[in-house]
């Protein structure tokens, strides 16, 4: 009998097994990080920036050339190679503890200087790798092991909505919240990663694709409860959307 | 001792000696090691002892990465609640928080008459020194990990400077603990050190420190 | 080759062009193949404050650029002479902004040459050329160049639309030397 | 092109350029803004990058990325941005990183001052960063041996793949004085940067990744042996000092950079009166010369080590002649520098001292 080969794995990923939790979102955007690398031709000329937090060792995972920024820096480091390299593909993948605390100042200046590069940013509303501490995106009234008796936005203040506030800077070039919590979402995702990837070939300036995350073992959940609570706490909170689109429709030759 | 037993407790408190020792002695064939709260002086370090013995150990997806502190869960971590044929120790991060590791796992709980969940205690730990503090967290693991506790473990030490008469000022406060939650006292490690004919409460066992061996 | 040991600070108040002054000389000096450091005072005293740069010319390799005892101190105000003529070395030469520097008594072992530079800067039309008659002056006091090595320096530095003020500049040098010159008579 | 007339920091500046450098990312901070105001006219004009970042944190990370993608790069800063510029050099030095840092001293400790001084000692020869590592670094004197140095410096980053740090203090930053740029330099040869994470994987046919992470401490542990191995090579090839009328020395001045030069000039007023004192003045501060305190003349009773900060270096001269000498030490902080009249009378205070020993 004769096969026929329908599905393959992308040649984004390498072969290393992934080393998330089960139920964790970080495999599905790898996977869609790494397809839309590979469809439109960028794998053998990417860099990507591994951040620090649970894909501290993403590194392992892309199939491209990768440097493994400190803290938060990954925006810095990213500027920094696409300044020198301006004709490779440059993306950063950052977690929410990493892009939206520490590394604030470096991902409000990348978009405030436009630089041309694309960020990924996963949004779990908790510090995954240490352990499950408040991260600046935990909800109001989420217990962490550091907000133990739920987030109190009186002495923590209200969760920070990155990809609104990126959006009242002039530089941001192109902004959209996604999330992967059911198939037709992931397909949707992985449209806006093209999107971004496409605003960095057309050297239209800075991308950031926000995902919607899980964090089953830090909410302490089943990973089909913790999709069912993404959906139903955090997107109310953080509505999926393109929040800033600076480029002009249907000028592809610009 | 039950299928599964999930050790529970104040980090400190002595789950991950204690897990090694009852794996080695009790013909244990799987170790579960979900501790994400301080994954620095847990059993992963031992696989090699423990393989030795027969033990597997399901731990951190990343291979061959010894002293990792990156806490992440195996998806393995849920085998022995399927498959009936292991038999298994599951060790808890410290705390109430390390009980919330176990929520993940709640749709594959089926058979909860072959689990048993301890709490390790230790009254020289100074969040565990009272009847009151003991219960109170007792409650909270309870509550963050959805499931009940089913006795507790006396492993009152101060390692090797452990003396008989301590381990009875533990055996006091926990007995107390014992009778106001209607919880047996299933075990009283005893300091590999300390020599004693006296019979504590519960099953009575010495402890030899494998884990602080490695580390301390 | 001549030996030149030449230690001059040059003070006043930031916008006088002090700095520019020091500069200039040690400008020269590399074209008449010196050693020269000029060191300027940094920081808030530039900004609206007193300012002074130090220069040093000599014949020999300049070790220590700081300069503790001047042969020669150009005062462009009051308090930058009170600052450094204390330490002007015995003998040594002291040009004052006359036209700030008033109701003053000098220490009676240094020269010292009073040039209303102020005043004559706004006869030549220009009160921003009291430092370049103030060169001019010092020039004369101690021959360390030859005029024409200053004005090939104005060359070098006065370009492009800065360049009409060459002429200018020219004359505020002539003046300053004038003046010293009939102070020694 | 002949001598001219140049400020330190605008020397230091079309010295990187000379050397090859190809990006810039800097912070501004006084005594040092002269250098990245030159490059951000200059740089553009060669078709160099330049990026003011946001803070000094961010711009030692640029420098981390460009390195990393094998470009030749270069940021400066002065004392408390290179505090905060330590991270970044340690992940550079962790994932062997080429890389030039211009680091024009001030006054400290905290927000210190703005004045010149060599207080940043310790930062610069222990490490401020994390982790078991060395950064090569040189302290010139003169503008002269200042440009020189920073031409080099860009092939030593690229022969040994590690941060090579420029110190000198506020006082050369600030000064003019005159400068041949294209003086003839000894520049290391470097392979090709085949290591680099340049996107170019495809041509390649491999991945390149920069990584300083390694979870198995064994293999990070060889990791850092083989780094020790490449300080033990800079110990063995990179001490750099001069000794200067130590020959007959009764006593040895130890001092680096402007304080070297302010000794000199004690010497030369020292020797007038009679009194044999000579120096040996470092230009590797790491490695230290060490070497030069090796088979001192039996003439040398004593050495004084003379900074503008208050012992640091004396320590490294202390180790280097390892007890067979007195070390005594004369320094000043916060930005005053001495003079000259200050060694001498330090200098005479221990010879009569001596004296009255014997």
């Amino acid at each position: 009998m004769k096969t026929k080969r329908v599905y393959e794995p992308t040649k984004g990923l390498t072969e290393r097994a992934l080393s998330y939790c089960p139920g964790c979102t970080h495999g599905i955007i790898h996977k869609l990080v790494a397809e839309v690398l590979e469809e439109q031709g960028l794998l053998g000329e990417t860099i990507g920036v591994a951040s620090v937090g649970c894909s501290v060792m993403n590194y392992e995972f892309f199939n491209c050339d990768m440097q493994q920024a400190p803290h938060g820096r990954a925006p810095a480091v990213a500027t920094g190679i696409k300044r020198v390299k301006p004709d490779k593909t440059v993306f950063t993948y950052q977690g929410d503890g990493d892009l939206a605390s520490i590394g604030m100042a470096e991902v409000v200046h990348s978009a405030h200087r436009s630089e041309n590069i694309t960020v990924i940013f996963v949004n779990n509303a908790i510090y995954g790798m240490t352990g499950g501490q408040m991260a600046p995106t935990t909800l109001i009234g989420q217990k962490t092991s550091t907000s133990p008796e739920g987030r109190n936005q009186l002495t923590t203040g209200l969760p920070i909505r990155v990809s609104e506030m990126l959006a009242t800077i002039p530089g941001a070039t192109y902004l959209e919240r996604v999330s992967v919590h059911d198939p037709k979402h992931v397909r949707l995702a992985k449209k806006a990663i093209q999107k971004a990837f496409d605003v960095q070939t057309k050297k239209q300036g800075f991308s950031m694709i926000e995902f919607i995350s899980t964090c089953p073992v830090n909410w302490g959940m089943t990973p089909t409860d913790s999709l069912a609570w993404a959906v139903d706490s955090m997107i109310p909170y953080y509505p999926l959307g393109v929040y800033k689109d600076a480029t002009k429709p249907g000028d592809d030759d610009a | 001792m039950k299928r599964i037993t999930i050790l529970a407790g104040h980090y400190g408190s002595g789950k991950s000696e204690i897990a090694v020792n009852l794996a080695i002695e009790e013909s244990i064939n799987t170790l579960v090691d979900i501790d994400i709260v301080n994954p620095y002086f847990r059993s992963r370090a031992l696989r090699k002892l423990l393989n030795d013995h027969g033990v597997q150990v399901i731990e951190s997806t990343i291979e061959n990465s010894t002293g990792s502190d990156l806490p992440f869960i195996s998806a393995k971590g849920s085998h022995p609640f399927i498959n009936k044929d292991l038999r298994a120790i599951y060790d808890l991060g410290g705390t109430e928080l390390g009980a919330k590791v176990l929520m993940q796992y709640r749709d594959f709980i089926q058979d909860r008459e072959a689990i048993d969940l301890l709490v390790v205690i230790n009254v020289f730990r100074p969040e565990t020194a009272t009847v009151e503090q003991i219960i109170e967290s007792i409650k909270k693991l309870e509550d963050t990990g959805q499931i009940k506790v089913t006795g507790l473990i006396n492993n009152t030490n101060l390692m090797d400077e452990t003396t008989e008469v301590m381990i009875l000022q533990g055996e006091a406060i926990i007995a107390q603990v014992a009778e106001q939650l209607s919880l047996p006292i299933r075990y009283t490690f005893i300091e590999e050190t300390v020599k004693t004919k006296t019979h504590f409460m519960g099953e009575n066992k010495s402890l030899i420190r494998h884990v602080a061996k490695h580390w301390l | 080759m001549r030996n030149i040991e030449e230690k001059v600070i040059v003070a006043g108040f930031g916008g006088q062009g002090v700095m520019l002054m020091g500069q200039i000389l040690s400008y020269t000096a590399t074209e008449e193949g010196l050693n020269t450091v000029w060191i300027p005072s940094y920081g808030p005293e530039t900004r609206g404050g007193t300012a002074n740069c130090s220069v040093i010319i000599s014949s020999e390799m300049i070790n220590s650029p700081v300069v503790p005892v001047p042969n020669t101190i150009i005062a462009m105000n009051k308090p930058s002479l009170e600052k450094f003529e204390p330490k002007l070395t015995p003998g040594g030469t002291a040009l004052v902004n006359s036209d700030l520097i008033k109701d003053y008594t000098f220490r009676d072992d240094i020269i010292v040459y009073s040039v209303p530079c102020n005043a004559m800067a706004l006869s030549l039309g220009n009160l921003k050329v009291a430092n370049m008659i103030m060169l001019g002056a010092y020039l004369e006091s101690t021959h360390l160049f030859e005029v024409q090595a200053i004005e090939k320096t104005f060359n070098k530095l006065f370009v492009g639309d800065k360049a009409k003020l060459i002429t200018l500049n020219k004359n505020a040098l002539s003046a300053g030397i004038e003046v010293v010159k009939k102070q020694r008579i | 092109m002949g001598k001219v007339l140049m400020k330190g920091n605008e020397a230091m500046a079309l010295a990187a350029i000379k050397g090859g450098c190809d990006a810039f990312y800097g912070y501004p901070i006084t005594p040092q803004n002269e250098l990245p105001e030159y490059l951000s006219k200059h740089m553009p004009l060669q078709g160099k990058v330049f990026v003011q970042a946001e803070s000094e944190v961010a711009a030692i990370n640029m420098v981390y990325g460009a390195a990393g993608a094998g470009a030749r790069v270069l940021t400066s800063s002065s004392s408390p941005g290179i505090a905060l510029k330590q991270e970044g050099i340690s992940y550079m030095a962790g994932s062997e990183l080429p890389g030039v840092i211009i680091n024009v001293m001030r006054g400290g400790p905290g927000l210190g001052g703005i004045q010149p001084s060599q207080a940043d000692y310790n930062q610069i020869t222990r490490g401020g960063g994390n982790g078991d590592y060395h950064v090569l670094s040189f302290a010139p004197e003169s503008l002269q041996e200042t440009v020189n140095i920073v031409k080099e410096s860009f092939s030593l980053a690229d022969y040994y793949r590690n941060p090579v740090m420029i110190a000198v203090d506020g006082l050369i930053g600030q000064m003019m004085e005159p400068v041949e740029l294209d003086q003839e330099i000894n520049e290391k040869v470097s392979p090709e940067k085949t290591w680099a994470a340049n996107g170019e994987s495809a041509k390649r046919g491999k991945i390149n990744k920069i990584v300083s992470l390694s979870l198995d401490p064994y293999e990070l542990e060889k990791h850092n042996l083989k780094l020790q191995k490449k300080y033990h090579e800079m110990i063995a090839n990179e001490q750099r000092y001069e000794s200067i009328l130590t020959a007959d020395a009764e006593i040895i001045i130890v001092a680096y950079g402007t304080m070297a030069r302010i000794a000199r000039t004690a010497i030369k007023s020292l020797r007038e009166e009679g009194i044999k004192a000579g120096m040996i003045r470092p230009i590797s501060i790491w490695p230290f010369p060490s070497r030069a305190f090796k088979n001192l003349p039996t003439t040398v009773k004593t050495l004084l080590a003379v900074e503008m900060s208050l012992g640091q270096m004396r320590q490294d001269v202390v180790l280097s002649i390892n007890g067979q000498l007195p070390v005594e030490f004369y320094g000043r902080a916060g930005g005053v520098v001495p003079e000259a009249s200050e060694i001498i009378d330090k200098v005479k205070s221990i010879i009569g001292g001596h004296k009255n020993e014997n």
